[in-house]
């Protein structure tokens, strides 16, 4: 997928990042601040988790209990706090969604950059590498990994982080090739800048705030991509997450039992930081989107209004 | 550069990949500490029958020897044999496959059409309640993860409409008699619509978003502006001008997002126990056993690959600038 | 509008032979069936020279090789064949460690003005970048040479300036700010490209009397224009180019009132002129300027020329001075003249 | 055949702001007349265009009057424009690269009008769409091209064929030659002439330049911050100024043979998105006295066919002051 990628996200007008673009333009979206809001609010009960939760492992009560005042979302198969279960499985979640999101952006954003900045034989390469990275399918090779490298924390999010990389790395590429471009870093490189300079002062502040809105949506894929790792029973065993209270749940055959509080508040959790993730990664892509600001069809009609009497 | 050169370059690119996709499945499996015959679960198996079966697979010869092997057995098409019911992989998944491929297609025909149906309206009614239910409908779908969608599905749904919720095939349809044919098809048909729905859903808020987001692009293009001022009612703006040209990224996207959706399947045919090849994943790595597993991952990277330049080749043919 | 005499003044910049050609790509299936490479021919055998205090204009349609020549001459791109010289140094084959150096003696300023500066430096910093990036003067005394070219970028009072950001100022001001930033390394020769063409009429002129000025202070002025208007007023020569040639060069008062190229008359003709009275017939040349890959052979101009002869098909005419011209450095490419 | 009075454009910015783009200008048009709007960016010129076409964008508001063979075609909005469209007045976009869609072939797209507007349809369509090419200067056999196969001149044409497809009685053209070099300029500007002498065409031409309207038009406004500071016949806006920025504009604007200074206008237009006071040129005003910063100019008629909007041309004021 060379040319059909390319040409899908070669922005025609390119992305200029100037100051007070990301606060007049970005933060004013209500639906980056809900999306932050609530990114934030679950940020802070997996720090806190130690606190708010019981030890989510304890029997603490009937196998499927349904919710009550003592355990207001009932307890799973183990009988263990449903409560407690999910403030824990939020911490093991977000680390990995996190820290993949980190390896990946890592990963993608180097090989982006070196590919956009150097261009000739080295970008010729590279994307070469990354066009054959991205047609073999991501999400079961990360199965495969997973069942053939085993299932600790680190394991996981190595596996997830290492295949998730390749459209950062198209989307950085991309941009960095605009940025390349544009005059001020010709200019400096006429001057004779080191490439140490024009990176640094040029190209990465301009990379920066499109790299950030692209990690934000890995984050949510690599959520994810734990929940399917972990459904297949290759979590980690010893750690609770989301994607381990579903997979609890199913094997617990939860389903049986219509404890329909042992399967829904996981799954909820999943998504509502998936769909804050991608509202923040979304509208910071789409407010840098100089093509969206136009439109030329709409349902809404220009109005009339009265000639206005001439100014004396 | 002409046409055919980019034909003969995407089918190049393509067996390329095929080939790094096959190396790749022999690295992985070979990168493992101990060998596929170690990994098997089995108890009953003496340390003689794993040692035979280590020489039957040709485990015991060096790697590069092993890879030559591989090569070669795949050029026969052959993908080795299961470890565990000792009969050739293919003919292990080859009923997966038949199984997987309709309810797989049902759920991207559902996508497809609803999600281009919503993402061009959702597009077209820009700031309307339209567009803001197209959107958030399609969010919704798109964070949920799909083996959840599936168990909420086989929690609240299927009880309400009366289908199966797991397996097939209606274990006592036939024994009350001989089933027609139609029986038979009826039945299938009912085994197949909630997981191929619970695919078309996801998959829905995937295309339902990133129709939305090609068609608002387009809608910004001066020649949506010339054809609205030649005289273009809106709706025939929006299909001659808008939609086409926002079909582009549409098949790219799409094809690319095919690795997440195999990951889909492949949970969502656990949860409604779902005979085809995502299940067959499922029991290979319960069971250890690596070559189905290996079989298994190839023939998907191979189809996604086969995908890809279908969509490349579709690209070309929707896109004449297209040339290198 | 005064012209410094310029005959005398010492030659900054000398190029002779000028060759820049790109290959073209010519696919997987080209290469197996063994197609010939193709090549543009963007500079095929440019020759000028360029003096201190002298502004000399290159014009042409685009795809004619002025930018390419241009770029070429401050080896931002790289010459096939031809000789450059810079005060008499042959800098065409210089290895690039060494063009830093002389980098500093030659500044360029872009058409585009929205996109010549980073957006994200306030004014101050993109004029001070040259002196940074070449570690010169302490931060005092880059302070008092930025203020300086600010100066005579005519941004003043400078002071007002330092602190905006590029969307904070006008086309006009950008591009003043652009010149400003080549010349706090005093150049020597400062190559414009289009310097005005995306800038509103109105402010045009402006820009235009700065880079006049400049010329008093020594500089060789090389000016890429499509404009022939503009050339007219403000250079002190002009050299015509067409697919990749020059094909007239002379004197600008010469050039546009006795043209000697059947190329540069025509292209003079089609010259919208504001006095709706002087609305002369335009020679206008049917069919575009050819592809660069393809010359024609003989005089490349005589498929579109009204003058050919047969004679046109074979000889590719040198650059002489014709009959009919009134100055010694009045050349021109062209059989029939 | 056309005649706009009193235009106004608005646009409601984000965040409660309005920016009133054109404020009041009347114009008209006779059949196989070149009238040129003339003006710097952001003077409104092409917002008042796109506004006869009835396509400005829904955070838009117009008022004032389009007559197009006597019927207002602004009383519904963009309802009772709508129909018109391509019909009776066509439109050449700035940067014709764009006006194509680069999916479909040139053919495909000058037919389209065509059919839609029961012009010709099916082969008898494809056919005038190749006299139509043949019109212009581009051979009929490129009716099946695509967009991306033709040079920047070429799609020009081709823009002006597509106009053409309709047989309309206005053609508006903004900036139609501004991307393009001299020569293709000039053949794109004798086309334009000869279509409005041969097929008795009302030509609008909205530029920057003024040496093309000089050349191609009979008559022009020159607008400034939504306004006409002058219209009149080109030979008097530029023998007779009776707006200095008509007569600045001039001086700023290098010619071939001319051999006066020519200096830039210093200052920069006013912004549009508040209410303004008295003459909006007089801070870059070389002549501004008194009641200019204060007092609105009146539009007067300094000569029959010439009007201006500056107080030195009004005897009450000036005797006032």
């Amino acid at each position: 997928m060379t040319a059909a990628v390319e040409a899908a996200e070669a922005p025609e007008s390119p992305i200029e990042v100037r100051p007070g673009l990301i606060r007049s333009k970005v933060l004013r979206q209500p639906q980056t601040i809900a999306g932050l809001t609530v990114l934030a609010l679950f940020v802070l009960v997996a720090a806190l988790s130690p606190v708010l939760a019981q030890d989510p492992k304890a029997q603490v009560g009937p196998v499927f209990q349904a919710p009550s005042g003592g355990h207001p979302l009932g307890t799973d198969g183990g009988g263990a706090d449903m409560t407690s279960l999910l403030i824990a499985g939020t911490r093991v979640s977000l680390m990995v969604g996190f820290a993949a999101a980190v390896v990946s952006a890592l990963i993608g954003g180097s090989i982006g950059l070196a590919s956009g900045f150097f261009g000739g034989k080295i970008d010729t390469i590279l994307m070469r590498f990354t066009d054959y990275v991205i047609v073999i399918p991501d999400v079961p090779l990360m199965i495969v990994a997973a069942a053939l490298f085993g299932r600790s924390l680190t394991n996981i999010i190595l596996i997830i982080g290492v295949i998730y990389w390749t459209t950062t790395a198209r989307l950085v590429r991309a941009q960095v090739k605009s940025v390349r471009e544009r005059v001020y870093v010709k200019r400096a490189r006429a001057l004779g800048a080191g490439n140490a300079r024009l990176i640094g002062k040029h190209v990465l502040p301009q990379v920066a705030p499109l790299l950030i809105a692209n990690t934000v949506l890995l984050v949510a894929y690599a959520i994810f991509a734990e929940t399917f790792i972990t459904f297949l029973g290759l979590g980690d065993p010893s750690l609770i997450s989301w994607g381990r209270l579903i997979e609890n749940a199913f094997t617990d055959d939860a389903l049986l039992n219509d404890a329909w509080w042992a399967i829904v508040p996981p799954g909820v959790c999943v998504a509502i930081v998936v769909l804050g993730c991608t509202m923040v990664g979304q509208s910071m892509e789409d407010a840098l989107n100089p093509r969206l600001s136009v439109g030329h069809l709409s349902v809404r009609r220009f109005g009339l209004r009265p000639v206005p009497r001439r100014e004396a | 550069m002409t046409g055919l050169d980019y034909v003969a370059k995407r089918v190049a690119f393509a067996c390329a990949t095929v080939l790094a996709a096959v190396t790749l499945n022999f690295v992985l499996f070979r990168a493992i500490p101990g060998d596929a015959v170690q990994a098997l679960r089995c108890q009953h198996c003496t340390v003689q029958f794993k040692n035979a079966l280590r020489k039957e697979l040709g485990l015991d010869k060096s790697k590069w020897e092993q890879y030559k092997r591989y090569l070669v057995d795949l050029a026969h098409g052959d993908l080795g044999s299961s470890v565990r019911s000792q009969q050739p992989v293919w003919d292990e998944l080859w009923p997966s496959i038949k199984n997987t491929m309709p309810m797989l297609a049902l759920g991207y025909l559902f996508a497809i059409f609803f999600g281009t149906i919503i993402g061009v309206i959702a597009a077209w009614r820009r700031g309307t309640f339209v567009e803001k239910a197209g959107l958030w409908s399609g969010l919704g779908f798109y964070s949920m993860p799909p083996q959840w969608l599936g168990l909420m599905i086989v929690l609240f749904v299927a009880g309400a409409v009366g289908l199966p919720t797991s397996g097939i095939k209606d274990p006592t349809l036939g024994i009350l008699g001989d089933a027609s044919t139609l029986d038979i098809l009826v039945d299938r048909i009912r085994h197949i619509i909630l997981p191929a729905l619970t695919i078309g859903l996801v998959l829905y808020g995937e295309y339902a978003l990133i129709v939305r987001s090609a068609m608002l692009e387009t809608l910004g293009e001066d020649y949506v502006l010339t054809a609205r001022a030649k005289g273009l009612s809106s709706w025939a703006t929006v299909w001659k001008h808008g939609f086409r040209n926002a079909l582009l990224p549409v098949v790219t996207l799409g094809a690319l997002s095919l690795g997440y959706i195999i990951g889909g399947f492949i949970t969502v045919e656990y949860v409604f126990s779902y005979p085809g090849i995502g299940l067959a994943i499922v029991e290979a790595i319960d069971q250890r056993d690596f070559p189905l597993l290996q079989g298994a991952f190839l023939l998907l990277a191979v189809s996604v690959i086969v995908f890809n330049l279908l969509a490349d080749l579709l690209y070309f043919k929707l896109d004449p600038r297209v040339t290198t | 509008m005064t012209t410094p005499a310029t005959a005398n003044g010492e030659v900054i910049v000398e190029v002779e032979n000028l060759v820049v050609r790109y290959p073209i790509s010519r696919g997987i299936l080209g290469a197996l069936r063994r197609r010939p490479r193709l090549q543009v021919h963007a500079v095929e055998g440019v020759s000028f020279a360029l003096r201190r205090g002298e502004m000399l204009a290159l014009v042409g349609e685009s795809g004619c090789g002025k930018t390419t020549t241009a770029q070429t001459v401050l080896r931002l791109l790289e010459p096939d064949s031809g000789v450059i010289r810079f005060h008499g140094e042959d800098i065409s084959r210089l290895p690039s460690r060494r063009l830093r150096a002389l980098r500093r003696r030659m500044q360029i300023i872009y058409q585009d003005p929205y996109e010549s500066l980073d957006p994200r430096f306030r004014v101050r910093a993109t004029v001070e970048e040259p002196l940074v990036i070449h570690g010169l003067g302490s931060k005092e005394e880059r302070r008092t040479e930025v203020l300086r070219a600010l100066e005579q970028a005519g941004l003043d009072p400078p002071d007002l300036f330092l602190d905006r950001y590029p969307h904070q100022l006008s086309g006009g001001q950008r591009q003043r700010v652009a010149i400003a930033a080549s010349l706090v390394l005093h150049p020597d020769i400062l190559v414009a490209d289009e310097p005005v063409s995306m800038l509103d009429v109105s402010v045009r002129a402006g820009v235009l009397a700065i880079l006049s000025d400049l010329r008093g202070r020594g500089l060789g002025i090389l000016m890429i224009t499509h404009d022939l208007s503009t050339a007219a007023r403000f250079a002190d020569r002009i050299a015509v180019m067409y697919l990749g040639r020059i094909v007239e060069e002379g004197p600008a008062h010469d050039v546009v009132h006795n043209p000697q190229h059947p190329y540069t008359r025509a292209l003079l003709s089609v010259v919208p002129k504001r006095d709706p009275r002087q609305r002369e017939n335009p020679q206008i040349l049917r069919g575009e300027t050819p592809n660069p890959v393809h010359i024609p052979r003989g005089c490349r101009f005589h498929p579109r020329c009204p003058m050919a002869i047969p004679a046109c098909e074979e000889t590719d005419p040198a650059l002489r001075r014709p009959a009919a011209a009134t100055s010694p450095e009045h050349v021109a490419a062209c059989i029939r003249v | 055949m056309l005649a706009v009075s009193d235009l106004h454009v608005w646009f409601e910015l984000p965040g409660g702001r309005e920016l009133h783009a054109v404020r009041g200008i009347d114009f008209s048009v006779a059949a196989g007349e070149r009238f040129g709007l003339v003006g710097e960016s952001g003077c409104g010129k092409t917002t008042a265009i796109l506004a006869l076409m009835g396509l400005l964008p829904p955070n838009a508001s117009v008022a004032g009057q389009v007559l197009l063979d006597g019927e207002n075609v602004l009383a519904r909005g963009e309802e009772s424009a709508a129909p018109h469209r391509w019909r009776e007045i066509a439109m050449v976009f700035q940067g014709a690269m764009n006006a194509f869609n680069p999916v479909r072939t040139i053919g495909d797209q000058i037919v389209e009008p065509m059919e839609l507007h029961d012009i010709a349809e099916g082969r008898a369509a494809l056919r005038r769409a190749r006299e139509l090419l043949e019109i212009v200067g581009i051979p009929g056999d490129r009716v099946s091209r695509y967009p991306h196969e033709f040079s920047g001149g070429m799609r020009q044409r081709a823009a002006i064929a597509m106009a053409l497809a309709c047989t309309p009685k206005v053609l508006l053209a903004d900036e139609p030659t501004t991307a393009l070099d001299v020569m293709v300029q000039a053949q794109i500007l004798e086309l334009l002439t000869s279509l409005t002498n041969d097929f008795g065409l009302a030509l609008v031409l909205v530029t920057h330049d003024l040496p093309v309207v000089a050349q191609v038009c009979e008559r022009a406004a020159v607008m400034y911050a939504g306004r006409v500071a002058e219209l009149g016949s080109v030979d008097r806006l530029f023998h007779d100024p009776r707006h200095p920025y008509t007569r600045l504009l001039f001086a700023a604007t290098p010619d071939l043979y001319g051999d006066e200074a020519v200096a830039s206008i210093p200052g920069a237009p006013p912004r549009l998105d508040r209410a303004l006071a008295g003459c909006p040129f007089a801070p870059r005003c070389d002549r501004a006295f008194s009641p200019c910063p204060t007092v609105t100019p009146r539009l007067l008629e300094v000569e029959p066919g010439h009007i201006a909007a500056c107080h030195l041309n009004d005897p009450a004021v000036m005797a006032a002051s």
